[in-house]
């Protein structure tokens, strides 16, 4: 290994080594103060050592057949660093509210250090073997993050029930999407006798032999479907998001997703996948599917995190567009872009969403009710934190001056460009189903409601303000980020 | 930069008029009248005319995001100014209307009415299609919490048909702006959304054919057209008084803009091709609005039903394409807005004293509120279209033309007239006549509602029989739209006019 | 001259507004003078313009006042045109129009909305001067509706009661549909000529539409405008009901002004009509059946005002019926007659309502010769005039009629049912004035001889009896009949017609107790009492199933999709929660299941 | 894809692989005892394993073998996650089944 590799592999190796001070910390000295800081700063010099490489990235570096760090890997991986920061101050915040309960708080740290390494080698991920490697570092931590307690208070069990229960489905259907994810890798494996990815020259009429690649493809987009939560892979989506505490909720819904699309993103340029017609059509089945499912599912749903659930199974099938896009030569370049500012525009409304679900979750200490009335009349009690939601919905709705619609925006012109209609029909109808929900929201935030008094939400508002500020700024002025958008 | 601070004036008045109602309660409603005012003076400093030979009287443009060709791209010409006109007249006349009706978080009321007007104004002045589009979804924001705050019982049901049936052909529209937008990119390897490179695109007519209909069904859906008009009942109905008349008068004026500004100069072909059944569906509107004005019982949901047929009566004179007719599209919109407004006003102040705006419980006002009586009455025969007043001009004007371009559609219309007897004399003969509702507090038009009704009378009776200001403010645009198609004449003969306007420019 | 002849509709019309926006608070003596002093005013400015135009030579003239908007090429103007036609016209509104005010001081005095009935009625004469004196079809149009618009006010002036509403709206309506065939004429025509100028729209017909189809339809429509505004067949149905306004007002819209417009309107496009020679006929036959089946309603009415309102519509089908067989004249002869005696007759049955205390219904008044004289003059005098006997003016003006028809078209079916309408006029002119004054006395009256009341009676009286000699400068708006020789037998039945129908009806009163008795219940008679039907016809084809659509459809059928829409999305919402239902092994097998499905797209 | 000294055709133990992978999911379909799914769960990522090592077995490289050590690793993860939930689980509720986890739905 050379010095240059290592050099490009830094960001890498600085959280991989905040992993191992937090761990020997959280094993001798446990001070979540000292913890927090620890993670956040080594977080900080990944993302200052990210902004150091971005000569190799501009060049592109291959460390081992398994790894490359390139532009794209660049972007991602700012992307989830800020995220995974973010999630960490949030837990902080969440936990803090929870002292009297006397949560172990300090592992928390290292998983979440975990997944955002699993979610990096994920975005440099130029081979199978690495792609599983990145995969399974972050679902084996995300288990543990889900069914991280949450405040158990000594006498009572029953507050810890939900992630457990959350955790435990997490563990089993995404094992079970691991070994189809597995299997799929095997056959084309079997196939062809490399896990780089490369071109697969899927035959075009399919005699016996061309079966196995599609069938071992098929069963790769089954596994990263599944952790996208695509339809009818996302039945777990709804239960894990409400068992998780929330700032793992959130980490689940950007981070996990994030990485997935970063590396089925880098895979899909990289082989011709797309180039099969049946792998397109499982593509369209699947972004139709989800986006109507999801939001249908959410349309009624009373308990917010759920409704976020569903909402993201809408999202990601917005997403699947953008991959669609990719299939075509002309319009893969900017499809690229596209789903990168998507990506982005997802995770800093849902990261904001989900703050916001935390700080108003811990009004009454214990409290694990996400139930929509608690909303209700937010706005007249809390005029700045309820502007801020009313914000952060109308992003995730995709309202113009906010992020979300500079994100659908890019979605839509990727499928214009690339003569998606049908397509961008479903996405429309899926939108205005959505309008439905984000709306009744609204109204619920409105309500002149005198029922629900009294609760104050301290911690988390700065977060939350700073969020939201992005959120409309990069609604209205997003040409920074559009010309930092990477090109493959 | 005048047209820079025309939108951002009213911007940040909203954000002032929040801020204004923790120093004192009721300073709002001042405030937001002076914003109002600046912007009237404001607009009315800026050059009435165009330079020699062009037709913008103002521009202004500089870059915005570049990557994507997206410009901040205003202005003005006599259109957009006739409508700015109408925006801020209404805009005050519904700050003074909510007077006394909004007693709860006013200054909020008053800052969402603003940047409705913001919205509003960014649309009549955008000439970069995104950024048409993005003033197209901002002015519905403050316009659905108006209505699902300050409106009556049934108002998130409102709120929320309105944002779904808005928001959803809008994003048709966004679709098609992209589709537009990616034909001539790869026509010339240029992104842009600006108005002027767009207009240059010579399209193929199955595409040109859908494009035009992701916008029509935007436009249309605001304008509204019948059989997407079933938004219009329930949000006028239920929006508070001032909500009805931001509504009525000018939000549904967006969509004969959109109509006339970029669907038919950019696809002038596909969109003469349309024009009969448009022109069938306006026709249709007339008629079906009507009739569906003269079945209500709700005083208010009767004059939103009116608002259909009207409309119906623009469309059909969009879509004549020629002179006569779509200048009578423009005053129509002009009279629409300030007869119906008035209408509104009038049953939000029938509605303060009786708390009723049901038909069948009201009756014989004329003995108890003279004066208020004789202003409805007034208004309601504008609505029926009497000659004198506004309203006869516009719809004559369309009729006309509309006539010359395809006589059998314009004879059912016409009866629309009869419709529209129907439901104004209704209106007069249920609220107006007959015995007087006992329980009625009576105190008749105070000195600010008077002004506020007469104001609108005697616009619309000057523009009845002075209509000709309005007709040369439009006449340059409306002959500048028109330039860009095949417009068959009189005589029956298609005479094919040369896109000179596309041909000059470089 | 010409400076100042837009004063006289703007007299009224500036007094109107003045009474409208002040008049609450003006007192009745102000109100009285402003609304009757702008008339009167209009009257004499009226009279000096005449005197000058017969003076002049009787040239026509045309005055540019003021353009009113222009527009791609389409330009409309507010001009006048006054030539001997206008003069007529004109003359009979301010005259008329300002003796009528005079009596309606008195009439109307003490009532609440005093200042609100002369300011309607002020816009009235406004309206209608604006109508024939227009240069411009637009300018006449917008006449036209204004005077529709004063007649559904004053109709339902007393408006508390629900049926005076109801009567107006009809009124408004029932017309409006012949307005909007006006309205189709005027778009042809700007369609074909680019102006609405009435003189230059003529002008080019004569020369540019001889072997077109275009003068059928315009005159078609034309006709479609006229019928609706003089109540004829078959848009006849309002005028009887619109006798719920105050007397006057049925004296001046309902009689002798407004509901002739439709005759102004053939008359001064005679142009037109004469290059469509079908719809001259029709015009004929539209007058005579009309005039035919009015007069037989107007026989066995029961209603005083009912009778006067189809007399009217029977003698306005008398100028249908001239107009028609291109006695063009002889029509406006009689709408000047016409406006005399029947603004007598029905000044003098308000009198007689208002000494009556209200009763209008004539099988409740009797025997008032003795106990309202003066009454009884005025009846007699327009009875007889109306009934076209001899030394009044209604004799010189429907003889006219009649004879020139003859004379062009000779005993044409119209002719006869005209011929017999005069039999019947007089029968039921006679049948009237018997009823009245004659017979025992069943409510006691208490007369009423204020002199604003008696005044207007008498000098109408006067012109009932004299106004044939008034001479009408219409020689040069019509061209001159050819003399033609009529057989002295049709003189002599026109000159015995009337006098058949006042035997038969004096023969009746004798003697026919019994006959007229079981003649009332009879079902004919039923029939013609309410008008042949015709309202149950429109009621049954037209008003019913549009309001049983407008019922049915209250909710908008249009909105159904949409809650369809929205209810199946609520429904697809429940239905797939149903799969969420928290078990760990339902969620692994729909990622089984789901693995199937897409490797069986995938292989297959 | 014929290698020298191979015996079974690579359909045969791509078909055995499918087969086993197939009963380590039914097994996770119809178990209700926690345990018991962990354990199909291990079947199913043996069978997985076995292609790998088929596989590499066919193109003679060492990448099968490599993937199928990082699977064991996966699965000794996984399992050592699982267990410590369970440990959890079973501590609260006394009972492994996993139907009753029910808690949130809808």
């Amino acid at each position: 290994m050379t010095l240059l590799e290592l050099r490009a592999l830094l960001p890498l190796l600085l959280v991989a080594l905040t992993i191992v001070v937090t761990m020997l910390l959280a094993g001798f000295c446990r001070q979540r103060r000292l913890l927090f800081w620890v993670y956040q700063l080594g977080l900080l010099a990944a993302l200052l050592s990210l902004g150091g490489n971005l000569d190799l990235q501009a060049s592109g570096v291959e460390v081992t057949p398994l790894l490359r760090i390139d532009a794209f890997f660049g972007f991602f991986a700012a992307l989830f660093i800020l995220v995974a920061m973010c999630v960490g101050l949030m837990a902080a915040q969440y936990f803090g509210r929870r002292e009297h309960l006397a949560v172990p708080v300090e592992e928390c740290y290292v998983l979440l250090a975990l997944c955002l390494l699993g979610a990096l080698v994920l975005a440099s991920a130029q081979h199978l073997a690495a792609l599983f490697i990145g995969l399974e570092l972050m679902s084996v931590a995300s288990f543990a993050l889900v069914a991280y307690p949450c405040g158990a208070a000594p006498g009572s069990d029953r507050l810890q029930l939900p992630s457990l229960e959350a955790g435990l489905k997490y563990l089993v259907l995404s094992s079970v999407a691991s070994a189809f994810l597995l299997f799929g890798m095997a056959c084309l494996y079997l196939q062809s006798g490399t896990l780089a990815f490369t071109r697969l020259s899927l035959p075009v009429d399919i005699p016996a032999a061309g079966l196995l690649p599609l069938a071992g493809l098929a069963l790769l987009l089954i596994g990263v479907a599944f952790k996208l939560a695509l339809v009818p892979f996302h039945m777990w989506t709804p239960d894990v998001y409400q068992g998780a505490p929330t700032p793992f909720t959130a980490l689940i819904a950007t981070l996990s997703k994030g990485a997935l699309v970063a590396v089925l993103l880098r895979y899909l340029l990289m082989s011709d996948a797309l180039q099969s017609e049946q792998i397109a059509a499982v593509l369209r089945v699947l972004a139709m599917l989800s986006i109507l499912v999801g939001n249908l599912l959410a349309l009624r749903q009373d308990d917010m995190k759920r409704l976020l659930a569903y909402s993201s199974i809408a999202h990601l099938g917005y997403l699947l567009v953008v991959f669609l896009a990719t299939g075509q030569a002309d319009s893969s370049e900017f499809a690229l872009q596209a789903g990168a500012f998507y990506l982005l525009a997802y995770s800093l409304t849902t990261l904001a969403a989900f703050a916001m679900i935390g700080t108003l979750s811990g009004g009454v200490g214990e409290s694990r009710d996400y139930r929509l009335q608690r909303y209700s009349g937010l706005c007249w009690r809390e005029p700045v934190l309820g502007g801020c939601f009313m914000l952060i919905l109308l992003s995730l709705a995709g309202i113009p001056l906010t992020v979300g619609f500079i994100g659908k925006f890019y979605i839509l012109a990727a499928g214009a460009q690339a003569g998606l209609w049908w397509l961008l029909v479903v996405v429309v109808l899926g939108s205005a189903l959505g309008l439905y929900y984000y709306l009744r929201i609204i109204l619920v935030l409105l309500q002149q409601d005198e029922s629900v008094r009294g609760l104050r939400y301290h911690s988390g508002r700065w977060l939350i303000y700073g969020l939201t500020l992005l959120l409309v700024l990069l609604g209205i002025y997003p040409l920074p980020v559009m010309q930092w958008l990477p090109l493959f | 930069m005048s047209l820079v601070l025309l939108i951002l004036i009213p911007l940040l008045g909203a954000v002032l008029v929040w801020l204004a109602e923790r120093w004192r309660c009721g300073l709002a409603r001042g405030l937001s009248l002076v914003v109002l005012g600046l912007e009237a003076l404001l607009l009315w400093q800026v050059p009435h005319e165009a330079p020699a030979g062009g037709l913008w009287w103002l521009q202004f443009q500089t870059e915005w995001l570049p990557v994507l060709g997206i410009s901040w791209h205003f202005a003005l010409d006599g259109l957009s100014a006739l409508l700015l006109w109408l925006t801020l007249f209404i805009g005050a006349v519904s700050v003074l209307a909510s007077w006394r009706d909004i007693d709860q978080r006013v200054g909020f009321f008053y800052c969402n009415l603003l940047l409705s007007v913001a919205g509003i104004i960014g649309v009549f002045l955008a000439l970069d299609l995104f950024l048409f589009f993005v003033f197209w979804e901002l002015m519905l924001i403050p316009m659905v919490l108006l209505i699902a705050i300050w409106g009556h019982e049934n108002r998130h049901y409102a709120a929320t048909k309105f944002f779904i049936f808005t928001q959803a052909s809008s994003l048709l529209m966004l679709v098609a702006i992209l589709g537009l937008v990616f034909v001539h990119y790869g026509q010339t390897g240029v992104m842009s959304f600006d108005y002027g490179d767009l207009l240059r695109l010579q399209l193929a007519p199955l595409p040109a054919f859908w494009l035009m209909l992701g916008f029509f069904i935007a436009f249309a859906v605001k304008l509204p057209m019948v059989a997407l008009h079933t938004w219009l009942p329930d949000a006028h109905t239920e929006a508070p008084t001032a909500g009805s008349v931001l509504l009525a008068a000018i939000l549904l004026k967006t969509g004969a803009y959109g109509l006339l500004r970029f669907t038919l100069p950019l696809f002038p072909d596909a969109s003469a091709e349309f024009a009969p059944l448009a022109m069938g569906l306006g026709a249709l509107g007339v008629l079906y609005g009507a009739k569906l004005a003269f079945a209500q019982h709700d005083m208010k949901r009767l004059v939103a039903y009116t608002s259909v047929s009207h409309m119906g009566f623009v469309l059909l004179g969009i879509y004549a394409l020629n002179d006569l007719a779509l200048q009578g599209a423009v005053m129509q919109m002009l009279a629409h807005g300030l007869s119906t407004a008035a209408l509104f006003i009038i049953v939000g102040m029938v509605y303060a004293r009786w708390h009723t705006r049901d038909l069948r419980e009201l009756g014989g006002l004329w003995s108890l509120l003279p004066r208020l009586s004789g202003f409805t009455l007034l208004f309601a025969l504008a609505s029926l279209g009497l000659p004198g007043l506004a309203n006869f001009v516009a719809e004559f004007l369309i009729l006309a033309g509309a006539f010359q371009r395809d006589w059998p559609i314009t004879l059912v219309a016409l009866f629309g007239l009869v419709g529209a007897a129907l439901y104004a004399l209704l209106l007069v003969q249920r609220s107006l006549w007959g015995a007087a509702a006992p329980q009625a507090k009576t105190h008749d038009c105070s000195a600010r509602e008077w002004g506020i009704l007469a104001s609108l009378a005697l616009l619309l009776l000057v523009f009845g029989l002075h209509p000709q200001p309005v007709l040369d403010m439009v006449q340059r645009p409306v002959a500048t739209i028109l330039a860009e198609r095949v417009m068959p004449n009189t005589g029956g003969t298609d005479q094919v006019v040369q896109r000179e306007s596309r041909e000059q420019l470089p | 001259m010409t400076a100042w002849m837009g004063w006289i509709p703007a007299l009224p019309l500036f007094s109107s507004l003045v009474l409208l926006l002040l008049g609450g608070r003006m007192s009745a003596r102000l109100v009285t003078l402003l609304g009757v002093g702008s008339v009167l005013g209009a009257a004499l400015l009226s009279a000096l313009l005449i005197a000058g135009f017969v003076s002049a030579g009787s040239t026509a003239v045309s005055v540019m006042l003021q353009p009113w908007f222009s527009s791609a090429g389409l330009t409309i103007a507010f001009g006048f045109y006054f030539d001997g036609l206008s003069a007529v016209m004109i003359g009979v509104i301010t005259g008329v129009g300002s003796l009528i005010h005079l009596y309606s001081a008195a009439y109307m005095a003490g009532d609440e909305g005093y200042a609100r009935f002369f300011g309607y009625l002020n816009l009235f004469v406004g309206a209608m001067l604006l109508l024939v004196l227009a240069d411009d079809f637009l300018l006449l149009y917008l006449g036209w509706e204004g005077v529709g618009l004063c007649s559904f006010l004053l109709i339902g002036f007393w408006y508390r009661e629900p049926a005076n509403g109801y009567a107006a709206r009809k009124a408004f309506v029932v017309t409006r549909i012949g307005d909007i065939a006006l309205a189709a004429a005027l778009l042809i025509m700007i369609q074909q000529f680019g102006t609405l100028h009435i003189q230059t729209v003529i002008e080019r017909a004569q020369l540019e539409w001889v072997a077109t189809d275009w003068p059928f339809w315009v005159a078609l429509l034309l006709l479609g405008g006229a019928v609706g505004k003089s109540a004829q067949l078959p848009l006849q149905t309002w005028l009887p009901d619109a006798m719920a306004g105050p007397t006057p007002v049925s004296a001046l819209i309902h009689a002798a002004t407004m509901v002739t417009a439709g005759v102004y309107l053939i008359a001064r496009t005679q142009g037109i009509f004469l290059l469509a020679p079908r719809i001259m006929e029709l015009v004929a036959l539209v007058g005579a059946l009309t005039l035919f089946l009015a007069a037989c309603s107007a026989l066995v009415q029961h209603d005083l005002k009912r009778v006067l309102a189809y007399s009217t519509i029977s003698q306005i089908g008398y100028m249908f019926f001239a107009l028609g067989a291109g006695a063009f004249s002889a029509a406006i002869f009689h709408l000047m007659t016409h406006a005399f005696f029947k603004a007598l007759l029905f000044l003098a049955a308000g009198q007689v309502i208002l000494s009556l205390h209200h009763e209008q219904d004539l099988r409740r008044m009797g025997g008032l010769l003795h106990r309202l004289p003066f009454s009884a003059l005025c009846f007699a005098i327009g009875c007889a005039a109306l009934a076209a006997l001899p030394l009044t003016s209604g004799f010189y003006s429907k003889d006219a009629i009649l004879l020139q028809a003859y004379g062009l078209h000779g005993g044409s079916l119209a002719w006869w049912l005209a011929l017999t309408g005069a039999g019947i006029t007089a029968l039921y002119s006679l049948r009237l004035f018997l009823k009245l004054f004659f017979g025992e006395v069943v409510t006691e009256p208490r007369p009423d001889m204020r002199p604003t009341l008696v005044v207007p009676l008498a000098l109408l009286c006067l012109l009932a009896l004299l106004g044939a000699l008034i001479p009408q400068p219409l020689g040069a708006v019509f061209a001159p009949l050819a003399a033609t020789e009529v057989p002295a037998a049709v003189h002599g039945a026109i000159l015995i017609m009337p006098w058949l129908g006042l035997v038969t009806g004096a023969l009746l009163w004798r003697y026919g107790r019994g006959l007229r008795q079981r003649w009332n219940d009879s079902a004919l008679a039923r029939g013609w009492r309410a008008g042949w039907g015709f309202d149950a016809l429109y009621d049954g084809l037209l008003v019913r199933p549009l309001l049983l659509l407008a019922r049915l459809n209250r909710k908008d059928l249009a909105d159904q999709p949409v809650q369809f829409v929205a209810w199946l999305s609520g429904c697809a919402h429940a239905w797939l929660s149903i799969t969420q239902n928290g078990r760990l092994r339902r969620y692994a097998a729909g990622i089984a299941m789901g693995a199937v499905l897409v490797l069986m797209v995938v292989t297959l | 894809m014929e290698s020298p000294g191979l015996v079974i055709p690579v359909e045969h133990g791509l078909l055995f692989a499918a087969v086993l992978f197939c009963i380590g999911l039914a097994g996770v379909l119809t178990r209700r005892n926690l345990l018991f799914v962990l354990m199909s769960l291990e079947l199913m990522l043996n069978a997985v394993a076995f292609v790998f090592v088929l596989a590499g077995a066919v193109h003679g490289n060492a990448d099968g073998q490599v993937m199928f050590v990082l699977i064991l690793t996966l699965a000794a993860a996984e399992v050592a996650i699982a267990l410590a939930l369970v440990v959890q689980l079973y501590r609260r509720r006394r009972s492994l089944d996993i139907d009753s986890l029910d808690g949130m739905r809808g």
